[in-house]
């Protein structure tokens, strides 16, 4: 067991390795995600979803990724263009950044074998830092940039109120993530995703959830809205504002924030399951695959709330979260510190 | 009703009919409870059960209502009145288009355009007849017109084109010599009625 | 090796994206500058080792100030260029320019001293953020109070401030809608 | 290897660009973005100052004036919402409203 | 017993408050009713102290907290409640009470009712204080605390017009109330000096621990510590030559002048000198001792010979308080301590309920107090006129009422200690004093009716007042009894205050005793063939009597006043205006607007950069802060 514990040294060249297996990776699987949430989507509404590219439509990330990529990169005459053409960046790049500090499958070494890089040990986290939880929600809430320089640049009347709604929506559920992550992290005293893992090893009893789970329901809430999916998706949404922010972009651009939001929802997803939901269970052989898992379940979760529910008004976006969401986050954490005192 | 009618009618006193909402909430308490027993009772949930039950029925129990368009079609009505069909004669196979011009002068998009020609036995020949879909508006004007049943609506409803106008010639409409006994005589829109002779009225002229 | 890499690269990211906030004429540029400098800036700090203070930057500076700022922005046209009367751009450059001079003079100097000790010294296997919360609130706890009083405060300024006739359209002339319910009060008195 | 005053010198640059922003400005907004370089600029130092003497109190003078600059966000864009209500600009020589 | 000490002390003090909430609104009933029943509370809590005083002997002494504490100083705010403390403590709250339930009665139309109850309480709180206190600090906040209250108390009608003296005996009441502030300031500077010289040489404030370092001390501390104790004694009690505020304050209104210039106030240098014993009783001070008896003597004549020629009503009273304080520093400086404070006591009672029958009659004659305006007020006012008999009976001296116990004690022992030339005076003074107050009960009370003429309507007070005055009456005629038990009661507190006659007097007590009375009755007699007849007999002024010399001398209280102004305040007004004109208007006033001219000037100059443009100011900051960096650039660099 406790030849487990002692890791191999992390260097820099595993570290890199890590970097690009997450961008990799984590773009294949926002891809593969907009595949799922198609697929899913079409199931709850008895529908099919993409069937014709590839077996059961799988290939159809590859031709989604083809259009995009091909399409005509749209620049309006008035926009401010170095802004326009930089803020889907800002999306994209901070979702990979927030990931670079949030375990993203196992460790390994590579096999001796490989030339050049044999040997080199590969960390689960690229960058461990001892704030990690903080430093999600610090690069999370930079990400608020990317559709907020987007709406403003594009001289769109419906981008700027697509603007607006993602300044507030951000900003105010930016508190109920913070504050109701903030009980847990009481509970745990780190903020450092592996002393989350630590804390929840004795089983499914040991799990956050049971112990916090009005932090967990204004976790998942407040997750819905940074991540802005139904029934929070005020600022690209349709029938309201065409599309918000994003009303102008097209091609790659356009696909960048697509990308951005799934790795957002890729985050959002690990760090509940690591949080809340016990994590990965470093002993076990299986660990990875339970963690999984429950990444697919907040996953799946997050299109099921989206193929059941209608979306809310601003003004109710705002009551709930100032009105209802933040005093139970305040008043969740007084009970935790009364409790932990006691 | 005039203006004035219409300005001063009152609305109350007309047949509507009200749902009874319950009492909507006012004051900030009761707001607050509202949201609490709309939170508790579960009202999300059974949002989220439905559409599970939804998803699980069409996976697992073939509910599912896609239709492959391409490969599976609907079927359509017999009365479905889509792009025209030329019919012959069932029994000669001549086509009946007797060249009159009626629904080339009828069609109010003019997308009709027909030539016509004597023929070697001195009849009526139709030698250009084409119809501008691009234009038609399948008012069936033209099928009502046709003193011949010569030209009527058929199931056809794949009529996109490459072009904004789409011409169909006679022949592409026309009935297939070969098809000739797959032609139906027409239940569809200018077909005669079932009861078409007992509605014949004689007229004066013909005493 | 990694640090001075760093501190170089963010340098220089850092005056060449505050310089373009100083001198930019679109209100849009300035703020983007601004705001990806100040996530430089938490690099800085994470380059010192002082991570609770960059995330904190980066939540709060980054993710509220400026956000903050932009929301406001949003006022105004933030396409066009504003237009500013720029006089006297020599004394400003003059100033500017010898401020930095006195002052890299100064720091530049070995002015560091081997006698000042630690007063809260940092300790091995603990992390900043223990810490930087067993220092806040202990020698701290007064004015971290204060702080957030003031915060409090602030906050309530700034709802007052600009939630008062929040209503009221920001171009549209209301004088007029003024003069008319003047009017009707007035009939009503005459009534 | 990177000394304190190395910081220090990077600290006082920010600082003059800061200073030449609030000299050169005549845009209320564009001012207060140029307080916020200049806010940055001393956390560095502080920041530094703190690594170098191995004592937190230069942090801790970080996190008050992150937290003064929040006040003064607040406060500020208050009272720029309300000047440009009334005034309908934010030039400093459009407001100049107490000339002598 | 620690909490009822708590209740007695600050009972008062949250009645000052409470009124004071409604200090500036309409006149409020509820305000008096409440802040009566605080104050008694404070006497049910002063008087239990008492009672379990007398049955268990024990004295409470409790430190609240600490007050001072710089280096070796040491002072907490300490109350102790001893047999001399408890006794200012049952009287002054009794006093009080009385004092507040009249009030609501007297003050009933004032507008500023609710204020009045606020003062009044917040003098009895600090009365409270003076009186509690176990160090000499204590005791000068209270005593600083009652200046103050008195001087809002007698300015309370503040906006009455100033008047000439030649016009009217009388003066505005905010001239009388600075008088008093003013005289009483320089007579605590004296008992600073006191409490400063007393805490060089002990190094303490205490007073146990001062008293008990005494014998150590040598003579002349001891002498300059009684002398200015002393001196701040004479401003409080108003003794010669710091008398002259007593009677002017009586333009306070009447509850004032019972409760402050009759019962309680003014007996606090008394009460200074009774605590203080331990410092009096030394050898070293004997001739300081016999200073303070000479000096009361001669202030208990010296009143009594004004309140002789008198008219006004208040004024008799205030005259007669005089002579009484006298009296008990007569007693006091012979060193019959217990009787002072005995006398003290009576004299608080009796004297209260005839201020109190004066502001009645006051209020009957619409604030006319000339006597010669009045006469046979009997008829209309008989439960006033019950009062006021009685209680100028007891301030006569006149057997069983409780002045005759007292009064007579005192001047036994004047006897006692072979002063008697001061007996002689003292037997004198008494019969002057029946003289007076009984000419001032025949002028009012009886004899022809003369103000009807003058078109005065007069009504008895209120029933409830009448009745809150009976306990005063009781007690006025009733404390003499207890003249034994009294005098066992305080002896328990040591040697220091114990004072018993020798046998030689002893034995010839009865005679003298009837001496006094014998004095008194003729004063008596005389009044009443001079002032209390009707018909053909009656009164009839004497002008040629009245252009007299002693009559005139007595008239204008011997002429101090006069001398004060003519002497004093004159000279000082003109070194003030020198001062004014030459110092400060020229030198002061100069330098200051040079100042003010040179930044002017500068301001001028630079108003230019005023362009109310912020960029400019902010320009101009830079230029300074620049400025102010190179300044610590070079500095450092030279450094």
């Amino acid at each position: 067991m406790e030849a487990v514990n002692i890791l191999p040294e992390v260097t820099w060249v595993g570290v890199l390795i890590k970097a690009i297996l997450i961008l990799a990776i984590i773009s294949a699987l926002a891809g593969f995600g907009t595949f799922v949430e198609r697929k899913v989507l079409a199931f709850m509404q008895r529908r099919l979803g993409p069937m014709h590219v590839g077996p059961y439509g799988l290939l159809q990330i590859a031709a989604d990724g083809i259009k995009l990529f091909t399409k005509e990169d749209i620049i309006p005459q008035n926009a401010n263009k170095l802004i326009f053409m930089i803020a889907p960046i800002i999306t994209a790049a901070t979702a990979f950044i927030a990931l670079s500090a949030v375990p993203v499958f196992p460790d390994f070494t590579i096999p001796e074998f490989v030339p050049l890089l044999g040997g080199v040990f590969v960390p689960s986290i690229a960058s461990d830092l001892n704030i990690g939880i903080l430093f999600v929600l610090g690069m999370m809430a930079a990400g608020l940039y990317g559709p907020l320089l987007a709406g403003m640049s594009q001289a769109n009347k419906w981008g700027i109120i697509g603007a607006a709604r993602t300044a507030v929506q951000f900003l105010s559920y930016e508190v109920v993530t913070g504050l109701s992550i903030l009980a847990p992290i009481m509970l745990v005293g780190s903020l450092s995703f592996v002393d989350f893992n630590d804390y929840q090893q004795d089983g499914v009893m040991s799990w956050m959830i049971w112990q916090q789970p009005v932090a967990f329901v204004l976790f998942l809430i407040a997750g819905f809205a940074e991540t802005n999916r139904t029934p929070f998706d005020l600022l690209e949404h349709e029938a309201e504002v065409v599309s918000g922010y994003a009303t102008e972009y097209s091609g790659m651009r356009w696909g960048m924030f697509f990308i951005g939001e799934y790795a957002n929802m890729i985050t959002v997803s690990i760090i509940a399951a690591i949080v809340f939901l016990g994590g990965y269970d470093a002993a076990s052989a299986f660990g990875w695959l339970f963690i999984m898992l429950k990444i697919a379940f907040f996953f799946f979760l997050m299109l099921w709330v989206r193929a059941s529910w209608p979306h809310i008004r601003p003004d109710q976006l705002m009551w709930l979260c100032w009105k209802v969401l933040m005093p139970l986050a305040v008043i969740n954490i007084l009970v935790t510190a009364i409790v932990m005192m006691v | 009703m005039s203006l004035e009618q219409f300005k001063n009618r009152n609305v109350g006193t007309q047949n509507y009919t009200t749902l009874d909402l319950g009492k909507s909430p006012e004051t900030g308490m009761e707001k607050f409870t509202q949201v609490i027993k709309r939170s508790l009772k579960g009202e999300l949930f059974v949002g989220l059960g439905v559409v599970m039950r939804t998803m699980l029925q069409a996976l697992f129990k073939g509910d599912m209502h896609t239709v492959k368009y391409p490969f599976e079609k609907m079927p359509i009505s017999p009365r479905y009145r889509a792009i025209h069909d030329m019919l012959r004669l069932m029994e000669s196979g001549n086509y009946r288009c007797i060249g009159c011009g009626l629904c080339e002068k009828i069609c109010i998009s003019n997308c009709i355009t027909m030539d016509t020609r004597y023929d070697e036995n001195q009849r009526k020949e139709v030698s250009e007849y084409t119809i501008n879909f691009g234009r038609c508006i399948f008012c069936g004007y033209c099928a009502e017109v046709c003193p011949e049943l010569a030209i009527v609506h058929g199931p056809r409803y794949e009529n996109a084109s490459e072009q904004r106008a789409g011409f169909s010639l006679f022949e592409d409409m026309l009935t297939p010599i070969d098809q000739l006994n797959l032609q139906q005589e027409y239940d569809g829109f200018g077909a005669i009625s079932p009861n078409a002779d007992e509605n014949i009225k004689k007229t004066p002229l013909a005493y | 090796m990694y640090e001075i890499v760093a501190f170089y690269l963010f340098s220089a990211l850092t005056i060449g994206l505050f310089l373009v906030t100083v001198m930019s004429k679109n209100i849009l540029y300035s703020m983007t500058s601004l705001a990806s400098g100040m996530v430089l800036i938490s690099g800085f700090f994470f380059i010192l080792g002082a991570d609770f203070l960059g995330v904190v930057q980066l939540i709060v500076y980054v993710g509220a100030i400026m956000a903050l700022y932009s929301f406001a922005m949003m006022f105004f046209d933030a396409t066009r260029d504003i237009k500013e009367k720029n006089t006297n751009n020599t004394l400003v450059f003059l100033l500017g320019g010898l401020t930095a001079l006195v002052l890299v003079l100064m720091f530049a100097a070995p002015i560091y001293s081997e006698n000042i000790q630690a007063l809260y010294p940092m300790h091995e296997g603990v992390g900043n953020a223990q810490d930087v919360g067993i220092v806040l609130f202990t020698k701290y706890l007064v004015p971290f109070e204060v702080a957030a009083l003031m915060l409090l405060v602030a906050m309530i300024a700034g709802i007052i401030l600009a939630g008062k006739k929040m209503d009221e359209s920001l171009t549209e002339d209301m004088s007029a809608d003024d003069e008319i319910v003047r009017e009707t009060e007035i009939e009503k008195d005459d009534k | 290897m990177i000394g304190l005053s190395h910081y220090l010198v990077i600290s006082a640059i920010l600082f003059s660009i800061g200073l030449v922003g609030v000299l050169r400005r005549r845009n209320l907004l564009m001012l207060f973005f140029a307080t916020e370089v200049m806010l940055n600029a001393v956390n560095i130092a502080f920041a530094a100052i703190s690594h170098y003497y191995n004592d937190l109190t230069g942090q801790m003078f970080a996190f008050f004036i992150i937290a003064v600059a929040a006040s003064e966000v607040a406060v500020g864009l208050g009272i720029l919402i309300v000047l440009y209500k009334k005034h309908g600009s934010l030039d400093l020589d459009d407001l100049a409203s107490m000339r002598g | 017993m620690e909490n009822l000490v708590y209740v007695a002390l600050f009972a008062p003090f949250v009645g000052s408050l409470f009124a004071a909430l409604f200090g500036m609104s309409e006149r409020r009933i509820f305000v008096g009713i409440v802040a009566s029943i605080l104050i008694g509370i404070a006497f049910l809590a002063s008087a239990t102290l008492a009672y379990n005083l007398l049955m268990t002997g024990d004295v409470v002494q409790i430190r609240m907290m600490d007050w001072i504490s710089a280096g070796d100083f040491n002072v907490s705010f300490g109350f102790v409640v001893d047999q001399i403390s408890v006794t200012m403590m049952t009287v002054v709250s009794l006093v009080s009470t009385v004092v507040h339930i009249y009030a609501i009665g007297y003050m009933d139309h004032d507008k500023s009712f609710n204020r009045f109850f606020s003062y009044l309480s917040a003098f009895v709180f600090s009365m409270m204080v003076l009186v509690m206190s176990d160090n000499f600090l204590g005791l000068f906040i209270g005593w600083e605390g009652v200046g103050v209250c008195s001087w809002l108390l007698v300015g309370f009608w503040y906006h009455k017009p100033d008047q000439a003296r030649e016009d009217n005996p009388s003066i505005s009441p905010s001239w009388a109330a600075n008088e008093a502030f003013i005289m009483n300031r320089i007579a605590d500077l004296g008992m600073l000096v006191g409490i400063f010289i007393l805490y060089w040489n002990t190094g303490s404030l205490q007073y146990d621990e001062v008293f008990a370092q005494l014998p150590y001390l040598s003579d002349a501390v001891l002498k300059g510590a009684a002398i200015a104790l002393f001196i701040g004694a004479m401003g409080k009690s108003a003794q010669f030559p710091l008398h002259t505020w007593l009677t002017d304050a009586m333009e306070g209104p009447t509850p004032v002048s019972a409760l402050i210039h009759a019962a309680t106030m003014v007996t606090a240098g008394v009460f200074l000198v009774i605590r203080a014993n331990p410092l009096y009783s030394m050898e070293a001070v004997e001739g300081v001792s016999f200073f303070i008896a000479s000096l009361g003597t001669f202030v208990a004549f010296y009143a009594a010979s004004m309140a002789l020629v008198e008219r006004d009503l208040k004024r008799i009273i205030a005259y007669s308080t005089l002579s009484q304080l006298g009296y008990m520093f007569a007693a006091a400086g012979l060193g019959a301590y217990w009787i002072a404070l005995f006398h003290l006591a009576a004299h608080a009672f009796f004297k209260a309920l005839l201020f109190l029958g004066g502001g009645n009659v006051m209020h009957a004659m619409h604030d006319e107090l000339d006597l010669f305006k009045m006469g046979n007020l009997r008829k209309e006012m008989r439960g006033t006129w019950i009062y006021m008999t009685l209680a100028s009976v007891a301030l006569a001296g006149l057997p069983p009422l409780a002045g005759f116990w007292s009064k007579d004690a005192i001047i036994e022992t004047a006897f006692n200690e072979h002063t008697y030339f001061l007996w002689g005076m003292l037997v004198l003074t008494a019969g002057m004093t029946a003289f007076y107050s009984f000419r001032q009960i025949f002028l009012s009370f009886h004899g022809e009716d003369r103000y009807t003429a003058l078109g005065f309507h007069p009504h008895e007070m209120y029933k409830f007042v009448l009745v809150a005055m009976s306990p005063l009456a009781v007690l006025a005629v009733i404390t003499g009894w207890f003249m034994g038990s009294y005098k066992a009661f305080i002896y328990k507190i040591g040697e220091s205050v114990q004072y018993e006659m020798s046998a030689h007097t002893h034995h010839l007590a009865n005679y003298l005793g009837l001496i006094v009375i014998f004095f008194a009755v003729t004063g008596i007699v005389i009044a009443y063939l001079k002032y209390a007849r009707t018909g053909e007999k009656a009164w009839k002024r004497d002008e040629e009597k009245e252009q007299g010399f002693f009559y005139k001398l007595l008239k204008n209280q011997y002429y101090v006043p006069k001398f004060y102004e003519e002497f004093i305040t004159k000279p000082y007004m003109m070194l003030s205006e020198i001062f004014w004109t030459k110092v400060d208007l020229k030198i002061v006033d100069g330098t200051v607007d040079s100042i003010a001219k040179f930044f002017y000037g500068a301001g001028d100059k630079t108003r230019s950069m005023q362009t109310g443009n912020l960029s400019n100011y902010l320009n101009w900051m830079a230029v300074g802060a620049v400025l102010l960096l190179t300044i610590a650039a070079v500095s450092a660099m030279i450094g």
